[in-house]
């Protein structure tokens, strides 16, 4: 149906947005065990998305790549944290925090769905995932326990990713309308803040006390984004709208 | 001496030399200064193809392009691993690098101007890399030779990606067969002088091959390569820039096209296209990074002290 | 004392107050507390539009986008100068702006989301200041009143300019007119709040009134400004999102639909969508020049000294 | 004619990529002061960049916009000077140095073209330069001599411009056809050189004795760019080609 397919596309675009983002580190990180690891995270983003987009795109008789190169930024569905900025390599770290515990909640939860196909790609994603989590844990870790330096930079980084965490959570009329297919993100929130807290405290720091943004302002399932959303796209579509039609 | 004599046997029997047997110092030199500047080139050589990891036009395309990326990375990883088996230790070879002392393969300092360049090279760079790099996994020292064997086969993976990359575009709209035949026109000779100079002018690799490190010489090498890429062009449909291809019937090789290695020399002395661009760029990466690892010193340091306490109180 | 009575009769004779002259301490906060906080508008409203400038659809629109843009970082410099005759350097406010201590209008911590918004921007906000600046020119405050005769001159080129963008867009293709529909329906109702809270809950307006600061009460701007754009929307073809607009006969006055005044506080309290990054980047602005203002400060004491040295030996 | 075309297309790209580069800094500078300086020159550079490409486009019955924003990275004709990024502000500077010198002594003699148009572009350009030219000039001095730092980042930012010098002074086979219409660079190669060398004697500077790359490289004027350039221009054509058509 159209709300699966919606559904689908909202999960298809975190994961499409952030593999685009996280793979900016390749030949860029911190150590080459990293350039390793980024982009192992990146590719099996890469590769959620193309499942949850290839299945959405069945719905309107599309391929994933007319979903990924021929929308406007006004028709991508990922909240607004997969799209900001990468910045250094804590601010990265943190939002790899808050994603990889979000998604492995949800995809934990998505392996039950009543929908085969996303239970499908939950069940393989959430083994990912996992490592994805276990590798942003370890690396809050070490920035927030490592040096002065670190420290200072890791809880900037938080700081930067704070904001954006609310609009995760929100829950909207298509949650009731797809019952056992979807996980309302209301059902692991107490999960979730338990995860990231026993983080936050073996790294001896405080929960980010941030103003979270209001409501009115997370739009990203709505179609309104951050203003960092255009550019990535520009970017990233650039060369298959200049070759309308083109297969590569 | 024992030492000598030793080596000298495990030489005549090809067979392989281990990190810890004795070793003659030039061949330790030599060693040493190919392995690293093969693990440079892997690193190096992420950036060009990165170059379109955002850009690459289909998500399938994206998904191969990162993990070949990604791969080379690994490469680096094996090959700075047994260059450390020889004494000497990663950090110091990457400040060798970004100080602009060490030496990386020339060709990485061209752009990638098209998406194109990724098939091409994948098909030329790689496929000369292949060439290269088969007989090196019978090189005389273990570790090189056993890294060599992981590397070749995914380079022959990566390789195949890029003919695939190529076939596509040829077979595409003209603006995309015209981007895969410019892209191979601009590669093509590169490719060629990856293989070093003309025999005659090639003072070491004589020694290197008493060593049973190189197997082929430079001349010999290109030309199998030539003859590959002949048949595989075929079946692209499109053409190598270079008239003067032919099978030589008399001498059973293949000949080619005069190539420019005053370009070549130009290159390698720094006054490439993007020499500047590449090392500022892993410059850059480590100096950026540098924060980070000292994080991750920190933290494991303290993490041993703390185990070393708690076994004390135990 | 005589201060205050020559103060006074400056006031009552709605004459003006120069740096020089004596002045309440409370009269000097209020204003360097109201033309800073306007001095940092320009320079944080710097940032929505800058988004676009890169973007700009045509080189002609490119241009008149770069002049505004750079006209608000002209307009940040008149009225730091204007808050320094007052006592405050320019230094100290931009700390406290970067700091997080200092608000800016609230508006723009709202993202400029397609190009449309650079047209509203220019009808809807810019008209707004313009409504609640050309009062300003005639303030008791001279160097304020002065900048204000300046900014008013360009803020309603920006005006017009932005009423033109939106013009063009809505008499375009379906698209461009959606965009620019969806433009005005987001800007709208911050733009009214942009003349602050209600009269009944604006609490110093009553003072800086009486200082012949300001000259007219938060709604009756708001309310001028309403019939402004009721006209000019019929012009541009375009629709207010606001059903409850009307003049009301007895009131001679614009009426307009409830705005949201606890979006409004929570903005203001830092909560709104772009409030953390317009900080971050001007603090990031701010310390990746802070070397190049000091090599600036270090070469003109340098010269100070060479020139001082010259002059001793002549 | 089509070669005169081409020429002032070339001067016109040089303008227009440079303007795009500079434009970021608006908002972004060290100071206000630089914000309009910086915008100031910026504005400047589009100015003649407009005239050139108006100028050009006119040949092929197109538009400044049809050639700024449908053209694709291969058909671009600045050289590779102009696309390099804008790095830190002394990289910028060392930039502007380069490029304004080279513009002034162009421009100034480009007054006397035999050809009225270019003629009369250069010489309201070339005023606007002289200003470019004592601004980077300035600059280059404050930065070499402030604070250790600074000297530190005017030399990294000098050696980073100067691989990219020598294909401003190409000289292709253009020129010849195009006789007094055009300014052969040659003709101004010692001016250029002795004002170099003055401002980095006065800044205390070596005129950096760094291997320029082979002219092969050097492949602007044929379309041949750097890595840099398709990034840009995916930026700055975005908008409009997601409305072929439209007018703004």
């Amino acid at each position: 149906s159209e709300d699966i397919a919606e559904y689908a596309l909202r999960l298809g675009d975190d994961g499409l947005i952030l593999a685009q983002r996280l793979g900016w580190w390749i030949s860029r990180a911190p150590e080459l065990e990293e350039d390793v690891a980024l982009g192992n995270i990146a590719l099996d983003q890469l590769g959620h998305a193309r499942s949850f987009l290839s299945y959405a795109a069945g719905a309107w008789d599309k391929t994933e790549d007319d979903l990924a190169y021929w929308r406007g930024e006004n028709e991508f569905r990922c909240a607004q944290l997969f799209e900001q900025p990468n910045g250094d390599f804590a601010r990265t770290i943190a939002r790899q925090l808050i994603v990889s515990v979000y998604q492995f909640e949800l995809y934990r939860r998505l392996q039950d769905s009543s929908d085969p196909t996303l239970a499908a790609i939950a069940a393989k994603a959430v083994k990912e995932v996992d490592y994805h989590r276990d590798h942003a844990s370890q690396w809050v870790l070490r920035l927030a326990l490592g040096t002065e330096e670190s420290r200072r930079r890791m809880i900037e980084g938080l700081k930067l990713s704070w904001p954006h965490l609310e609009e995760l959570f929100d829950q909207d009329e298509l949650y009731a309308r797809l019952g056992t297919v979807a996980v309302p993100p209301s059902s692991f929130r107490a999960d979730f803040d338990a995860f990231i807290a026993a983080v936050l405290s073996e790294a001896e720091l405080e929960l980010p006390q941030l103003p979270q943004l209001p409501r009115a302002s997370g739009g990203g399932r709505r179609g309104e984004h951050s203003e960092h959303l255009g550019y990535l796209l520009a970017e990233m579509q650039v060369l298959a709208r200049e070759h309308p039609g083109a297969s590569w | 001496d024992a030492g000598q004599a030793a080596f000298d046997r495990i030489i005549a029997a090809d067979s392989r030399i281990e990190p810890r047997d004795w070793m003659p110092a030039a061949y330790r030199k030599t060693l040493v200064r190919q392995i690293s500047q093969h693990a440079h080139s892997e690193i190096v050589g992420m950036q060009p193809e990165a170059n379109w990891i955002s850009r690459a036009p289909s998500l399938k395309r994206k998904a191969i392009l990162m993990a070949k990326v990604q791969d080379e990375a690994g490469h680096g990883l094996y090959l700075y691993s047994a260059a450390e088996t020889l004494g000497t230790p990663r950090q110091q070879l990457t400040e060798d690098l970004i100080a602009g002392k060490a030496r990386y393969s020339s060709i990485f300092n061209y752009p990638t101007r098209s998406w194109a360049d990724v098939g091409a090279i994948g098909w030329l760079v790689d496929g000369a890399a292949i060439c290269n790099q088969v007989p090196l996994c019978r090189a005389s020292y273990g570790p090189y030779g056993r890294a060599m064997v992981r590397i070749c086969k995914e380079e022959s993976f990566h390789q195949r990606q890029g003919f695939e990359i190529l076939l596509e575009l040829a077979q595409g709209t003209p603006e995309q067969k015209q981007m895969a035949q410019d892209a191979v026109n601009r590669w093509y000779a590169p490719a060629l002088m990856m293989f070093g100079p003309p025999d005659d002018d090639s003072p070491n690799s004589k020694q290197s091959m008493a060593w049973n490190i190189k197997r082929f010489s430079n001349d010999e090498l290109r030309q199998r390569f030539v003859g590959m890429m002949v048949e595989q062009v075929e079946v692209l449909g499109l053409t190598l820039p270079d008239d003067q291809v032919r099978f030589d019937e008399e001498s059973q090789k293949w000949e080619h096209g005069p190539l420019d290695w005053d370009e070549f020399k130009e290159v390698l002395a720094g006054r490439g296209p993007c020499n500047a661009q590449r090392l500022e760029r892993r410059r850059e990466a480590h100096e950026d990074g540098a924060w980070v690892r000292e994080a991750a010193a920190a933290y494991a340091l303290r993490q041993r002290n703390a185990q070393e306490q708690n076994e004390e109180v135990a």
